[in-house]
């Protein structure tokens, strides 16, 4: 049947439409500021690409990569408020295991003290048991996840520094700075990671029934537990992952500076994952999600943060700005005005009907 | 009665299913070609007593006596051989045969040639048979599963009437049967009082009795109670014998011809609420039960929730006897309305609430000295009313979500009893409660309207409506369809014919 | 005889549910800690001295707490409290210079003005009061840091005179029975309750819910902007950190206090005074014995953690409104 | 007086796999006449008009023109004949403007090109006939759904259709459009043209149709004049199918020797329910009856590991099986309906598809899942089985009526192909149809070997489909009484004798 009739409003409804609308406003406004806004130019010295585009998808990275598992959170109808610990803990570990004895080595040099392999393993294995942590005060405690989420979220930066014993290591070791500096196929690593892991988290979502027990479990968790899914392993599988994700966040993050700056880690990164999420049009009450909508939530979020930079605030009012103009997005896609606006496109075709 | 020649003869006929005493000595004599009705309540014993006499139920205890010789009849083909022949409720037709298989069933020995069926011999016969009652478009050869249901029970009929049956039982078949089917059912049996046999006939359409039956006997809880002749009783007697009892059975209102006051409580003007309800109007009386009907999809819940000013985006009017709007929930509650939900559990109890919160709640302001409330006033302003309800719970301070559907219920009515509102909507008040609960909310119904409350009822059940309803509103697709007065002759196809 | 140790283990975890357990609970809680606390610093924080100063950092947060208890009745979380006493305080600071009423009340609107934003989007725009506070949070923690760049802003010596404890003390306990008197004998104690157990019910019953939700948070504000009074007495003079992780703070104290995080019919008034009580003790304790500020918050998750697990109304689990 | 027959259908039957959609269906449709074609969903309408216009093929019967027997392959082949149909959704091209859908494939042509200026006059000529002036060279997608209607009605006209099939036009009209579109169709009807006009607004029937036809379960229940049929005979003849089904549903046979397919044993938990056995045979269905809160609710979800049971064991099919947690249940084919649909049944957000799914998905785990195709199928085929009332399976549930909502789970469960399946109170709330629909379809369940549990508070359903029942109080087993013999009143007493 050609000619299903194209349901202006029903898009009109959609949070996801309003993101992208927000998004395409703010990078226009850059561009009036600074037309050399879009340029994209090759550096042969780093062999990568070089523009604000590609700064806010690299800068973006971290945050993309948690708002993955907070998504699936979110669907779930919880959030979990320790990946910025986690984060952290990832880099504190990173960096202990690359300068494990700090008297023998004093100057940061091209060494690592365990294999490499460690170096990456371990932490992603730690947040990943974190995650599971959450997962299993959730599940069996039945503990909401924003309180059980909490305590990690205290407690989470003092194991960091217990990890470092307060101090900030350096490391100069090669193929950690790959992991965010590098480049591959001229592009920043951190973009290419965060490329595998939306894909993948998709792929795993959406391919296998994953997604759908996630959606089920997150609007009617005693319907989906009556219907056979075994709601516990769901919850504790999303807070693995979300442990996880944020493991690779702490290494993209540690490996940027170089060190392991336990105390200002993935400060606010929960907020930043949770408001991507949310901009994404992921309802916070559970149910349907959307990936898609939760990458564009984050690239509004840096797109944000870089225009604030380009008007020339003050670095300390960027947090005051970001929320503002985050705070317009959400009240654009807030209920009530959605449906304002699609009273009035069905007024305006009532109009044409008469 | 006249001094016919007595057919049946039925001494202290008794029946037990366990401990059920299902007929308790029952004697009655049904004289030669007369049509007998046999009526009473549900579980009165009336079809036990019938079925008991062609031989579906063993005798529990006393005799029959047909025509002057006992009789004691183990199954129904032996009845049929003895003169007694039945017509059943539901689906007397085994369905797999052909009709002339069913209409012979049990009597093929005719038929039977040295242990061959003849069947040809036996369809010309049926044929013959249907011809004859003018059931021309039934064919005796084809499968019986290949008519609707009506046809089927004609050809039950025609099986049970046949071979001319001394005693004829009409077990409740017209409820299933069209007009035209009614019409066939009524001449055979005036056909066989006309040859001097007789019927008896089981039926709850009591006009449908008055008009074609000679005698009516009554039984009540498995007891005989009298034998009238139709021609000297109306409806309401036969009502009155049949209930009788002063417990139980009084389940809704019996009063009918109540004259409600002219007074107009609640005045309701083209009131819409887009894609639900669209310009209902109508008008509360002061004592009245304003019952509204519909479909589950008709929008009388919203309507219900209109005047209660809890829908959002109204269009309309609705204005108390003193002209106030009532466009929000405080005014509507202020000016004594009262509202108890469908989902009770989520729009009328607040579940993790105790029991006295959830009854003072919209009394608070009244119950506050300046602004101030004392505990002990609140628990015995709870206590009070919950008791009037009869609620069966520990204590007021008790969490209202371990209390049962009914007293959860009762607790509802209490806080606007409490409140004392003059105005009630109830939406459908008894759903998922107790047979005990619901009489007691009947009889509280009742109450308050003696009291001079008037009360808008929204309910799915139909029998609900027209048991206590003053007034019926039917509601489809949103506009008011019908409206019908209290009366004894409502029957449910009217309303259904309205809802659909 | 599986049967009878079914019966006491049923007993006793009947005992654990029970509500009254649940009640005293915190109270338990607050008599262990100072326990352990009395017998890991032998003695030494019992010190009178020790014991004011402990009692000087009650004060603001045992006010903040009152406000946000009402919130948190409503079943909703305010994340707000933290950059509304930052900003607060710089107006209290300001306005210190020209006379102190003034700067009380240019306090209290402050706070109000910031906590009525809260209640405008929660209701008018129906999002949920875990987003908005968010936002709002970043905005003020932002506005905050603008002011407080170059340097901290002085507070005038006028208001610094003030600092005495029996005024602090004081304007504390009056909050505490104002609130009181409030929750427990006016119609607000019951509709903010109603809200919290069942809003649509409410609706239904005639609480004026909308009205209930949005006062709420204006009063949650207020509150703080008093406590910004308090704080710059004892404080002298604001930086960019001030209030810094406040609204953690309060929410832990508040849960550790015996609060249900979906607030509703169980909360009891005292969740207020035993949560901060207990909140200060530990972290005062923690200081004394030695720990560096890693290892204490570890302590206090762990601790958080136990009070959670044992208090948490399994029945009443819904979403944050 | 209506015309000579311009279409007469005879014996038309039509098999899909598993469902006879027409048997043996004759129809007929005079020049210059409007006839109604009605029946509920699932009747075998819409299968009818796909045969008249090509879209299904018939297997049997002859469909007559004119007196000349055509077999149209295609919509577009019967256009050609004279046959045109306007869809429920008007599938005409949005985004082209209304000249062109009107001409689409038939441009006239002025030296081999589109004649733009013809097609424009001509089309606007056409409006005008129905009183229509709009801008024929706007898009159709920038008009009402009733203009666009009319333009596909103007297409069928200029092609001088001789029959027009309306396939429910005035489901999305509102009240002046309606007027509209019967006075274009009384116009096209003195202008000779046969109209076979589908609707399930009884009232739009009367108002506007010379006849009549009604359809049921794919036979042909009869062709009325309009006058001859009441509302309400009319509504029992279309639903006639509840009556039947009602009185039509037997219990399910019982082999006496059938294997027991699920045996507990002293089962319980300590607080609730402390010692019930039961034991159900293959093909069996049991009834639950008791008060609410008589713990009938409880054993179930024992049964079904949603409450864990303390002691005693669980046989399924013969094996001892361990069951701790719904999973397990599911694992050893125990399905579960619950009682309270919104909060443990239904999904609300999730697309009927999902839901359907939900079961058979969790059984298999997340690793191995279903692909889009496999659970659309399956959807469909539980939609059209039990026919819920919905125009795809991507519908929300959530947006379904409680009826259907009922047959969603209902569907869930049937999927999984359980040994056992329990149901609680699947027929409180929904309205009459679909109650005895939900009976119908348990009966079905088990005369294929499938177990029934039934647990219900209407009595008269529990003694209408149980082989045996359990009747409990205060969360014990009391009484086992045989489905076939008990009435009403017994179970009621058993129940009454106990309670306080």
């Amino acid at each position: 049947m050609a000619g299903k009739k194209f349901d202006l409003s029903g898009l009109m409804q959609s949070k996801v439409t309003w993101a992208v609308i927000a998004e395409a406003l703010i990078l226009l406004v850059c561009f009036i500021i600074r037309p050399d806004f879009f340029s994209i130019s090759y550096q042969p010295s780093t062999g990568m690409l070089y523009g604000s585009l590609i700064d806010i998808v690299n800068r973006s990275a971290e945050i993309t990569i948690i708002s993955m598992g907070m998504t699936l959170v979110i669907a779930l109808g919880g959030t979990d408020l320790s990946v910025g610990a986690l984060v952290a803990v990832a880099g504190a570990i990173a960096l202990k295991f690359l300068r494990w004895d700090v008297l023998t080595y004093t100057t940061p040099g091209d060494y690592t003290v365990y294999p490499y392999i460690l170096v990456i393993a371990v932490p992603l294995v730690v947040c990943a048991l974190m995650g599971l942590f959450n997962g299993f005060l959730v599940a069996k405690g039945g503990i909401q996840p924003i309180i059980a989420t909490l305590i990690l979220m205290v407690c989470g930066r003092g194991v960091a520094q217990i990890l470092t014993d307060g101090k900030q290591f350096t490391t100069g070791y090669s193929p950690f700075r790959v992991i965010g500096q590098g480049s591959f196929l001229c592009l920043p690593m951190p973009i290419i990671i965060t490329i595998i892991v939306v894909v993948a988290v998709a792929l795993f979502t959406r391919k296998t029934a994953f997604g759908a027990f996630v959606e089920s479990v997150g609007v009617n968790p005693s319907a989906s537990r009556l219907s056979g899914i075994k709601a516990g392993n769901v919850i504790l599988l999303v807070f693995m992952i979300t442990g996880l994700l944020s493991g690779i966040a702490g290494l993209i993050y540690s490996s940027r500076i170089m060190s392991n700056d336990s105390n200002n880690a993935g400060l606010n990164f929960e907020m930043d994952a949770i408001l991507a999420v949310v901009i994404g049009g992921t309802n916070m009450a559970g149910g349907r999600f959307s990936l898609a909508g939760t990458v564009i939530g984050s690239l509004i979020i840096r797109t944000i943060v870089t225009f604030v930079y380009y008007f020339g605030i003050v670095a300390e009012a960027t947090m005051a700005f970001k929320a503002l103009i985050i705070a317009v997005v959400i009240v654009l896609q807030s209920e009530p005005v959605r449906k304002y606006f699609a009273k009035r496109a069905a007024m305006r075709r009532a109009g044409a009907k008469s | 009665m006249s001094d016919k020649k007595i057919l049946l003869k039925a001494e202290h006929i008794d029946k037990r299913f366990g401990i059920t005493h299902a007929v308790n000595d029952v004697s009655i004599d049904i004289y030669a070609g007369e049509i007998r009705a046999l009526i009473g309540e549900n579980g009165s014993g009336k079809s036990t007593f019938c079925q008991m006499l062609c031989g579906i139920y063993t005798i529990g205890g006393g005799t029959f006596t047909l025509d002057g010789q006992p009789v004691n009849v183990r199954n129904q083909v032996e009845a049929n051989r003895l003169g007694v022949s039945i017509i059943v409720q539901e689906m007397g037709t085994l369905s797999g045969l052909t009709v002339a298989e069913n209409i012979f069933l049990g009597h093929e020995d005719p038929f039977m040639h040295h242990g061959i069926k003849d069947t040809p011999a036996m369809i010309r016969e049926g044929q013959k048979l249907l011809d004859e009652y003018g059931f021309t478009n039934i064919k005796a050869g084809a499968m019986i599963d290949s008519y609707n249901f009506e046809d089927r029970k004609l050809v039950e009929i025609v099986k049970a009437t046949y071979m001319k049956p001394k005693i004829l039982i009409v077990d409740e078949t017209t409820t299933a049967l069209s007009q035209n089917g009614r019409l066939e059912l009524y001449k055979i049996i005036d056909a066989v009082r006309a040859d001097g046999r007789s019927v008896i006939f089981i039926s709850h359409d009591l006009n449908e009795i008055l008009t074609h039956c000679d005698t009516i006997s009554i039984l009540r809880d498995g007891e005989y109670i009298d034998t009238v002749n139709a021609k000297d009783v109306n409806e309401d007697d036969i009502k009155r014998l049949m209930v009788g009892r002063e417990i139980g059975s009084a389940y809704y209102r019996t009063d009918y011809g109540k004259t409600i006051s002219p007074e107009v409580v609640l005045s309701v003007k083209n009131v819409t609420v887009p894609g639900q309800i669209e310009n209902v109007s109508f008008e509360l009386h002061r004592g009245e039960i304003l019952g509204f009907g519909g479909l589950s999809e008709c929008g009388m819940h919203e309507a219900g929730k209109a005047v209660f000013g809890a829908s959002l985006d109204r269009e309309g009017t609705v204005t108390l006897a003193d002209g106030t709007q009532i466009n929000d929930i405080p005014t509507a509650i202020h000016h004594s309305i009262g509202y108890a939900s469908k989902d009770r559990d989520n729009e009328s109890i607040i579940l993790n609430e105790s029991i006295r919160n959830n009854i003072v709640l919209p009394s608070l302001d009244d119950l506050a000295e300046n602004h101030i409330l004392k505990a002990g006033k609140l628990n015995r302003f709870a206590q009070e009313f919950a008791d009037k309800m009869q609620t069966k719970m520990q204590g007021i301070n008790q969490f209202i979500s371990d209390l049962s559907g009914g007293n959860k219920q009762k607790v509802v009515l209490a806080r606007w009893l409490g409140k004392g509102s003059d105005i009630l909507v109830l939406d459908s008040p008894t759903r998922g409660i107790d047979v005990k609960v619901k009489q007691a909310i009947y009889a509280l119904m009742q109450e308050l309207t003696a009291q001079g409350k008037s009360i808008i009822m929204i309910s799915e059940e139909i029998p609900e409506l027209l048991g206590m309803s003053d007034r019926i509103l039917i509601m489809k697709d949103g506009r008011i369809n019908g409206e019908f007065m209290r009366s004894e002759s409502l029957s449910e196809e009217d309303l259904i014919a309205k809802m659909v | 005889m599986a049967r009878n140790d079914d019966m006491n283990q049923s007993k006793l975890s009947a005992f654990l549910e029970s509500d009254t357990f649940k009640g005293l609970l915190p109270f338990i809680g607050l008599v262990v800690i100072l326990g352990a606390m009395y017998y890991l610093t032998d003695g030494r924080i019992m010190q009178p001295k020790r014991l004011r100063l402990l009692l000087s950092q009650v004060y603001y947060p045992m006010i903040v707490a009152t406000g946000v208890f009402f919130v948190m009745t409503l079943g909703s979380i305010d994340f707000t409290e933290g950059s509304t006493l930052g900003v607060a305080s710089i107006v209290v600071s300001v306005l210190s210079f020209y006379n102190i009423p003034l700067a009380i009340i240019g306090g209290i609107l402050t706070g109000a003005a910031i906590g009525a934003v809260n209640g405008f989007f929660h209701v008018k725009f129906r999002l949920q009061s875990f987003i908005v506070t968010i936002c709002t949070m970043y905005l003020f923690r932002g506005v905050c840091a603008y002011f407080t760049t170059e340097t901290a802003i002085p507070a005038s010596a006028a208001i610094k005179a003030l600092d005495s404890d029996n005024l602090k003390i004081g304007i504390t306990v009056a909050v505490l029975i104002v609130a009181f008197f409030l929750f427990k004998f006016t119609r607000i104690g019951n509709d903010v309750k109603a809200v919290g157990s069942g809003e649509t019910a409410a609706k239904f019953s005639g609480v004026r819910t909308d009205k209930v939700k949005f006062l709420a948070f204006v009063a949650a504000g207020a509150l703080t902007g008093l406590a910004a009074f308090v704080n710059v007495i004892k404080v002298g003079s604001i930086t960019s950190t001030a209030g810094n992780q406040l609204e953690t703070q309060i929410l832990i104290s508040l849960v550790l206090g015996g609060l249900p995080i979906t607030g509703g019919a169980k909360v009891r008034f005292s969740n207020i005074v035993v949560g901060t009580l207990m909140y200060t003790v530990l972290n005062n304790g923690l200081v004394m014995l030695g720990f560096e500020s890693a290892t204490q918050q570890l302590i206090k998750g762990v601790v958080f953690l136990i009070f959670v697990a044992l208090t948490i109304d399994r029945k009443a689990l819904k979403v944050i409104k | 007086m209506p015309g000579k027959n311009i279409l007469e259908m005879r014996g038309i039957t039509i098999e899909f796999p598993g469902v006879k959609a027409l048997d043996g269906v004759d129809f007929s449709l005079r020049e210059g006449e409007i006839h109604s074609l009605l029946g509920e969903n699932g009747a075998g309408k819409s299968t009818l008009i796909k045969c008249i216009n090509g879209v299904n093929r018939k297997d049997s019967g002859v469909i007559l023109l004119d007196g000349k027997e055509i077999n149209p392959s295609g919509p577009y082949d019967a256009m050609q004949l004279g046959i045109s149909t306007v869809f429920q959704e008007v599938n005409l091209c949005p985004n082209l403007s209304v000249a062109e859908n009107i001409f689409v494939g038939r441009q006239p042509m002025k030296h081999n090109q589109i004649d733009w200026k013809e097609i424009n006059r001509r089309a606007e000529e056409l409006m005008s006939r129905f009183h229509l002036d709009i801008d024929v060279t706007r898009p159709l997608s920038y008009y009402s759904t009733a203009i666009q209607q009319m333009t596909a009605i103007a297409r069928a006209v200029d092609v001088q259709a001789k029959i027009l099939i309306l396939d429910e036009p005035t489901s999305s009209l509102d009240e002046n459009e309606v007027q509209l579109l019967f006075s274009v169709m009384r116009e096209l009807k003195a202008s000779g043209m046969g109209i076979i006009f589908i609707t399930h607004f009884l009232d739009q029937i009367y108002a506007v149709s010379d006849r009549m036809t009604i359809l049921r379960n794919g036979h042909l229940v009869g062709t009325y004049d309009i006058n001859e049929l009441g509302k309400v005979e009319l509504v029992t003849k279309m639903v006639g199918k509840d009556m039947d089904v009602i009185f039509s549903l037997k219990r399910a046979e019982v082999s006496p020797d059938a294997p027991i397919m699920l045996k507990a044993e002293h089962i319980g938990d300590s607080s609730r329910i402390d010692d019930i056995s039961i034991t159900l045979k293959k093909g069996e269905l049991i009834g639950f009856a008791g008060l609410l809160g008589s713990g009938r609710t409880e054993t179930a979800e024992m049964l079904f590991g949603a409450s864990r049971a303390v002691h005693g064991e669980i046989f399924v099919d013969g094996q001892n099986v361990s069951i701790k947690t719904p999973f397990d249940a599911i694992k050893s084919e125990i399905a579960f309906c619950p009682e309270d649909r919104k909060r443990d049944g239904i999904i609300g957000d999730l697309s009927i598809r999902e839901n359907i799914m939900l079961a058979v998905q969790s059984r298999k785990g997340f690793m191995h899942p279903m692909t889009r195709q496999e659970q659309t199928e399956l959807a469909d085929k539980y939609i059209k089985l039990l026919g819920i009332a919905t125009p795809d399976c991507e519908k929300k549930a959530g947006e379904l009526s409680g009826g259907n909502q009922q047959k969603v789970i209902l569907a869930r469960w049937m999927a999984a192909s359980p040994k056992v399946l329990i149901l609680d109170e699947p027929t409180r709330g929904i309205d009459i149809g679909a109650k005895a629909e939900i009976q119908r379809l348990m009966l079905e369940m088990c005369g294929e070997g499938v177990s029934v549990i039934f647990i219900s508070s209407e009595l008269d359903e529990i003694i209408r489909c149980s082989n045996r029942i359990i009747i409990m109080r205060d969360r014990a087993k009391v009484a086992e009484v045989d489905g076939e013999s008990c009435t009403q009143q017994d179970i009621l007493r058993i129940i009454a004798e106990g309670a306080a």
